[in-house]
């Protein structure tokens, strides 16, 4: 009876990258079956929830602020040493030693270069373009409970001197300049894509992997970092506490942010690799966060964010999402 | 018989053309070569027909839909007929609390139930089961199934159940030989609304399904997670086309009508 | 069938009974619990009795809006479903068999598309750069853009299309049974096809149209994908409450409280609206 | 002893008694008719004997065992329903086999047992028609071959033949009385037709808003009715005023001056009479009977129907159509009878 | 000018023909009756009068202006269905008041009017019961409330008396017949019952097979019948061989001896003979008539029916049971019948 061990992460292309490139060596090395369960990082931090006391997950690899969330819950088990991790950056590493990066991605601004042609804009270059009134309706800005929500909140609020300990001047700035020109606060990657396919959309707060993947289709889609800074968001990965796996879901943690993989990941996920003995070509850089690009990137303080971020959901539904 | 008059036509195209709108955008979208959804599209390309070849675990995703559905609509219905002849036959205590709570998973959002089915199924070692999946399709599909066999048993005239047992037929029989049959219209449309929603269901699937067993919807929601591309319109429109077919098929050889209607209708 | 008349019923609705009791009622039941425990962003669930979850949903009139917009959205499409199912399934009865067949098909066929990708069709016609728009330009019948996406219109309108062959087939089943000597009964005494339609067969469909109603009532106040897709975030419903609260904050014990609330308010409204019907009708639900 | 006993059977529809303590028992390969004004409890007591009506009170003995421990389905009757009660979903020759496959008889002669019996309703041509697509007739007749195909034990016809032409009706009823006399079917009808009841029965039963007024053989309850009721529904009658005088050593009764010697026992005084109008003759002596004045006149085919207004007011006359010339509306005639043609009650007596 | 005129209607259901080439004027206010065996196309022809059965071919006319022209609810027609075809889910009031509502009578003059109709069929008490809790002959009546309520020009009865008790379906009858006259509706009637026929109707139409086989006065169709079917169809009658010879000047048929005059046209050789039951007599006179054994005899309230075994072969006679004794079962007896109570035909002339 072979092992089987459950690795669950996101859906979609992601999920076709891994199934593909990542497990099928890891299978082959060290005699276990992977199964891939699919869902958003929220789906999954649920399912971790929902089987409390009989976990059937071994490994998981979500958004890094549910990973905060999904530690601090006590879902995540300790990560064991291993040499790998001394090549991986020190900022994505957790404090808690209960999770780690595999990927950076950035949050930024993207535009559909053709509308922007046709309308005869300039490219948008910083956090303020937001509140442009020529923008109305055409913007679509992903809500608070999304990592890029909370990216564009703390963005806004930085521009008016605010930041996560301050977060009112980035409500502020929604409720009353950048709101009127929101078209729908939507978290949906695919609904996005839609509302910039069907021409509703023309700019939008999102992720640099996301824009890649959209661009990778032939849509006219740009991504910019704002001149104020994009803003890092990782992708963590972290193995569950009383997972019967423990000893596989270790080394395919291990294997995660390995070279061989993080290359892949750059290559078919756009994740900004996390171990600093990978290099990119000049070509394979496009649309990636990395080297000088990431440096720039601004990071958030999840441990600050996570404390203020019931209040945070409750006032942005009520005053925002309205 | 007597015929629509010109006012019913009208309504009737209306009514059509409200209905296959959206279906008719979805499959002409389906025949881009670009590579992302556009309307009007410049071009006309089976490319994305063929895309679907390229991933083989949608039909597996299929089949097991199919599998599903079958399974589970028809187990729903066998539980929802004779509870809809209780309900519409007899009046007793409780028959109102029955009801409600026969109704109750229409009434709850489905997360709400996946959630609580993936808790529960974990205690009792159902989860990511097959047989899970079934378990929790009949709970959602059969409403339907019950509501559709509730109209059709209103009304019957029992002196012919009366007539076969008469004849010597004993309850199964007479179930089975003139209640059944009397009916099936009800029968049918609810199984047919069962199996369409099960086939259809995402919302709550998404948390039991296993990652061996899956939906389809399960997985072309899993697909457009990041992207929406015209994959989805031509799965769509190749599900259109297959339904067509097995429908013509079915007409010819049984008649549509009669699988609904029943036979006795002129 | 003649069996005892006190023992029929159980016997008969038993296994269905059972199916539920075991699988509906535990689930529900623990749903039920969980919305009396307490939640933390940190802490996660606790199970420590407390009903600040109720306690907050039914001070906090945010959720009165949101509870409001869910009934009066399925109000409207149970109510268009109505004006539009009954009558177009009265028609279809009327054609001639090989037709009925085709619009029968044409009818169910959307079904079989995941809701998906039928309400992305919705979006390609309704947003203000889609055919509803551009036609309506064209034709000079406004002046400007019209943008039904994220509008409460959009999704009463999208609802109504996912949810009126429901109708429409609950009230084909009921249809079935009328005598139509019946109605050249009404028509002999002088009614018109509206009156006969009116006074002799609508009564008569009633359980039809009362089952249709019940079930387009119950899935639009909790449908999810839809309001999702056509309303955006900010035209919450009652289900797409839920699931934020469910999936995105993690916070169960409100999202069950919420989902509690839903149903009990669904439970009444059908139930209640059953009973006044079945016995305003009671010669019709025998 | 008897074969089938109802004993003080009732049946309340809520307030409404439909039947109310009835007691009748019919021996075995009897044919019995039950009779009676519309609404008066006729189906309701059959559907009791079948077990598709439960009675509120009352019991029903079949060979001394009561037959509401037996399920309906075990009762072994064949049952014609007042509205026919075909399947609609399966042919007439499906809906006549019905019983028989239900008793297991093999398929070949099942269908040979079909088409005898659809022969013998006048059916042939049409076993493989829906019920839908038939005359009321013809439905009718197909109700009447399922029941009578399984050759059951006990009959229940239930207005079996209303709805059929004078002459296949009676065709139907000599086939009925055939197979109640070579099968020894026990068989209870329930009919409208007065003609009908008192040609094909061995008893009749007339009942009056669910109680039983008298249980006779037919030329019995015709000849001596145990009620006003009775007499009068069982055919037309004319109830006139009379007094009885005792002349000498004989009892004469005075109609209007028409004079005719009655039997001694006869009460004196004044008193109804009643005589059928099949007994009234027309006659030319002036001295006999009493005068009248044809008012209407009615061809009934086999014979004529007149309203003749009397002194004792509108009095109704059959005559045969013997081809003898019949009296034109407004002709003036004399009517007479027989002495024993009278039927003589003291008034207020009934 | 005739009132309604139907000319060559007919109807096909898919090959069966149901009716065919069907020609009829009614006159306006007249009485007419369609008589024939079950499923000649009775119910198909009114419901193509009434406009819910669309005739395959052939046209009706109503005062000069085709009736399929005209919607079926402008037609103004009162229908019995032979089914009933009751509202099932309102009251009886409400099925009788539904007539009136359509045509606009105010509440108080409907009420009125409904409680008169109701009181006229008899169903005084049940004006707030539900169909479905009646019996047979009380919904019936219902139906036909429901058709008199609204006093059409037109009335279209559909065996509308076929499950009424004698007693009741005569008064029916009588009001029919009361209505007609006093409104001066012109009515069409399907009965199977032909007493009821020849009783209402100023003409009789006897159908076979889709067919019109004569259209007479009810006296003159049973006396004269075009053909052999309508002599059989309207009531029994006897056929027997003869044969005619001339003697002398005079034309005599000889039925087994028994020899009677004719008159001189008729055909000479061997002859078929039709005598009707009710015009045979016993005599006593044993050089009279022809000899014959009572083989069977059937009470039937106002007669008596006796089948009687005779080298013709069986003869059925009918006598009225006027209190005179009549033969036994197994007596032998002599039959006879005079000159005018034949009709004779040539043999193979039919
Ligand atoms: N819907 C139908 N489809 C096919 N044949 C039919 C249909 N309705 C009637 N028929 C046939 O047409 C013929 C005439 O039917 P119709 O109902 O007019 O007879 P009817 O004279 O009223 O007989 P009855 O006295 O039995 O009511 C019958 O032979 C019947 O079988
Ligand atoms: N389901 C019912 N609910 C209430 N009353 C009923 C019901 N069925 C019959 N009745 C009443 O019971 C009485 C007897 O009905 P039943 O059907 O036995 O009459 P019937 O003698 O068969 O009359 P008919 O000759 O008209 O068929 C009637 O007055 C009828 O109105
Ligand atoms: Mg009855
Ligand atoms: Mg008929």
């Amino acid at each position: 009876q072979q092992k089987v061990m459950y690795f669950a992460s996101y859906g979609g292309s992601f999920e076709q990258a891994v199934r593909k490139e990542i497990i099928p060596p890891f299978e082959a090395k060290h005699g276990v079956k992977i199964e891939y369960v699919a869902g958003n990082s929220t789906d999954t931090l649920a399912k971790l929830q929902a089987q409390r006391g009989n976990q059937q997950i071994d490994v998981i690899v979500v958004d890094d602020g549910p990973a905060y969330q999904a530690v601090a819950l006590g879902f995540c088990g300790d990560l064991e040493p291993a040499d790998v991790y001394k090549d991986v950056y020190p900022i994505v590493k957790f404090k808690s030693n209960k999770a780690i990066g595999v990927g950076l991605v950035a949050t930024g601004l993207m535009y559909n270069k053709k509308a922007f042609e046709e309308n005869k804009w300039p490219a948008p270059t910083s956090w303020a373009d937001l509140k442009d009134p020529k923008y109305k309706k055409k913007l679509v800005v992903p809500p608070l409970n999304n990592t890029y929500g909370v990216h564009a909140v703390i963005a806004a609020a930085a521009l008016n001197g605010g930041g996560e300990t301050n977060i009112e001047p980035g409500f502020q700035a929604f409720k009353n300049e950048i709101g009127p020109n929101v078209l729908a606060y939507e978290p949906s990657p695919a609904k996005m894509t839609e509302l910039f396919q069907n021409g509703q959309a023309v700019i939008a707060v999102w992720g640099s992997g996301r824009a890649k993947v959209l661009a990778d289709t032939g849509f006219p889609a740009e991504f910019v970092y704002p001149k104020e800074g994009g803003i890092a968001l990782g992708t963590a990965a972290c193995t569950i506490a009383g997972s019967k796996n423990n000893k596989e879901a270790q080394a395919f943690v291990q294997y995660l942010v390995s070279p061989e993989v993080q290359r892949v990941m750059a290559k078919s996920a756009g994740f900004g690799p996390v171990n600093q003995t990978v290099t990119l070509s000049p070509d394979e850089q496009k649309g990636i966060p990395y080297g000088e690009q990431a440096k720039t990137l601004r990071a958030v303080d999840w441990d600050v964010v996570n404390q203020h971020r019931e209040d945070w959901n409750k006032r942005w539904t009520r005053e925002v999402e309205r | 018989m007597r015929h629509n008059g010109a006012l019913a036509l009208a309504f009737h195209a209306t009514f059509v053309t409200f209905i296959l709108a959206p279906i008719v955008v979805v499959c002409a979208v389906a025949f881009t070569p670009e590579g992302y959804l556009s309307l009007p599209t410049k071009g006309f390309s089976l490319r994305w027909f063929k895309a679907i070849l390229n991933y083989p675990e949608f039909l597996r995703a299929f089949r097991d839909s199919l599998w599903l559905a079958a399974l589970s609509s028809t187990i729903a219905i066998g539980l929802a007929v004779p509870a809809a002849l209780a309900i519409a036959r007899y009046r007793f205590p409780g028959r109102e609390a029955m009801t409600a709570l026969f109704l109750s998973p229409l009434m709850i959002p489905h997360v709400v139930l996946g959630i609580a089915f993936l808790r529960f199924f974990s205690q009792i070692g159902l989860s990511g089961s097959f047989l899970g999946l079934i378990l929790s399709h009949i709970i959602v599909v059969l409403p339907f199934a019950l509501r559709l066999v509730l109209a059709a048993s209103y009304g019957i005239d029992q002196r012919i159940e009366h007539a076969a047992i008469s004849l010597g037929a004993n309850s199964f029989v007479t179930f089975r030989r003139v209640t059944l049959p009397l009916i099936m219209p009800g029968v049918v449309s609810g199984w047919v609304l069962a199996f369409i929603n099960s086939f259809d269901e995402v919302t709550m699937t998404v948390f039991i399904a296993s990652p061996s067993t899956t939906t389809l919807p399960v997985r072309l929601f899993l697909y457009i997670q990041d992207n929406i591309d015209p994959l989805v319109t031509s799965i769509s429109a190749s599900l259109i086309l297959m339904t067509a077919v097995l429908m013509i098929v079915l007409d010819r050889l049984f008649g549509l009508d009669r699988l609904f209607l029943g036979s006795a209708k002129s | 069938m003649t069996t005892n008349p006190k023992l029929a019923p159980l016997l008969l609705s038993g296994p269905a009974l059972l199916v539920f009791i075991g699988l509906v009622l535990a689930p529900l039941v623990m749903t039920a619990l969980l919305s009396f425990y307490d939640w933390g962003q940190y802490k996660g669930i606790v199970a420590e009795f407390t009903i600040k979850n109720w306690h907050e949903v039914i001070t906090d009139e945010y959720y009165y809006e949101i509870f409001g917009r869910t009934l009066r959205i399925a109000l409207f499409v149970t109510a268009i479903s109505v004006v539009i199912g009954v009558p177009e399934a009265y028609i279809l009865n009327r054609m001639s068999p090989q037709w009925r067949g085709v619009f029968l098909l044409v009818v169910i066929g959307p079904l079989l598309i995941s809701v998906v990708a039928r309400t992305l069709g919705w979006a390609l016609l309704f947003g203000s750069t889609g055919l509803i728009s551009q036609a309506l330009l064209t034709l000079g019948a406004v002046r400007e853009p019209i943008d039904l996406m994220f509008t409460e219109s959009g999704v009463v309108i999208a609802l109504t299309h996912v949810l009126v062959p429901f109708m429409v087939l609950a009230v084909m089943a009921a249809l079935q049974r009328l005598n139509p000597d019946v109605e050249n009964a009404a028509m002999s005494l002088g009614a018109s096809g509206f009156t006969v339609w009116r006074r002799v067969i609508l009564p008569q469909i009633v359980p039809g149209i009362l089952s249709g109603s019940v079930i387009v009532f119950a899935l639009a106040a909790s449908a999810f994908a839809t309001p999702a897709i056509i309303g955006g975030r900010r035209l919450k419903v009652a289900a797409t409450l839920a699931y934020d609260e469910f999936l995105n904050t993690l916070n169960w014990p409100l999202g069950a409280a919420i989902a509690m609330i839903l149903l009990g308010a669904l439970v009444a409204i059908i139930v209640g609206s059953n009973r006044l019907i079945e016995r305003r009708y009671a010669q019709v639900f025998e | 002893m008897s074969y089938l006993a109802l004993e003080r059977l009732t049946k309340a529809y809520g307030g409404v008694l439909a039947v109310e303590a009835l007691d009748l028992t019919v021996a075995r390969g009897e044919f019995i008719s039950l009779l009676g004004p519309s609404g008066c409890g006729k189906t309701t007591t059959l559907q009791m004997i079948a077990g598709f009506v439960e009675p509120t009170s009352g019991r029903a003995m079949l060979e001394g065992t009561d037959l509401f421990g037996v399920r309906p389905n075990k009762r072994g009757l064949g049952v014609v329903f007042q509205s026919y009660a075909l399947f609609p979903h399966v042919t007439v020759a499906e809906n006549v086999a019905f019983g028989l496959e239900m008793r297991g008889v093999p398929r070949a002669e099942r269908e040979q047992r079909v088409k005898q019996t659809l022969d013998l309703v006048g059916l042939s041509g049409l076993a493989d028609r829906y019920p839908r697509r038939m005359s009321g007739g013809q439905q009718q007749r197909v109700a009447l071959a399922r029941a009578l195909v399984i050759q059951p034990a006990i009959l229940l016809l239930d207005e079996p033949l209303s709805n059929l032409d004078a002459k296949l009706r009676e065709e139907m009823q000599t086939e009925l009385r055939t197979i109640q006399r070579s099968v020894g079917t026990t068989t209870i009808l329930v009919t409208h037709d007065q003609g009908e009841a008192m040609a094909l029965s061995d008893r009749i039963v007339i009942m009056n808003k669910g109680r039983v007024e008298q249980i006779a053989r037919p030329d019995e309850a015709y000849a001596r009715p145990a009620s006003a009721f009775v007499a009068n529904f069982l055919g037309k009658t004319n109830v006139v005023s009379a007094k009885v005088v005792s002349e000498g050593s004989r009892h004469i009764v005075d109609i209007a001056g028409f004079r005719l010697p009655v039997p001694d026992r006869s009460p004196t005084g004044p008193v109804t009479v009643t005589v059928r109008p099949e007994r009234i003759t027309f006659v030319d002596d002036p001295a006999l009977g009493i005068r009248g004045c044809v008012h209407s006149r009615v061809f009934q085919g086999t014979h004529w129907l007149f309203h003749i207004e009397t002194e004792l007011g509108a009095l109704i006359v059959l005559r045969q159509n013997d081809g003898a010339a019949v009296p034109l509306e407004g002709e003036n005639v004399r009517l007479a009878w027989g002495e024993n043609d009278l039927l003589i009650e003291a008034l207020g007596a009934s």
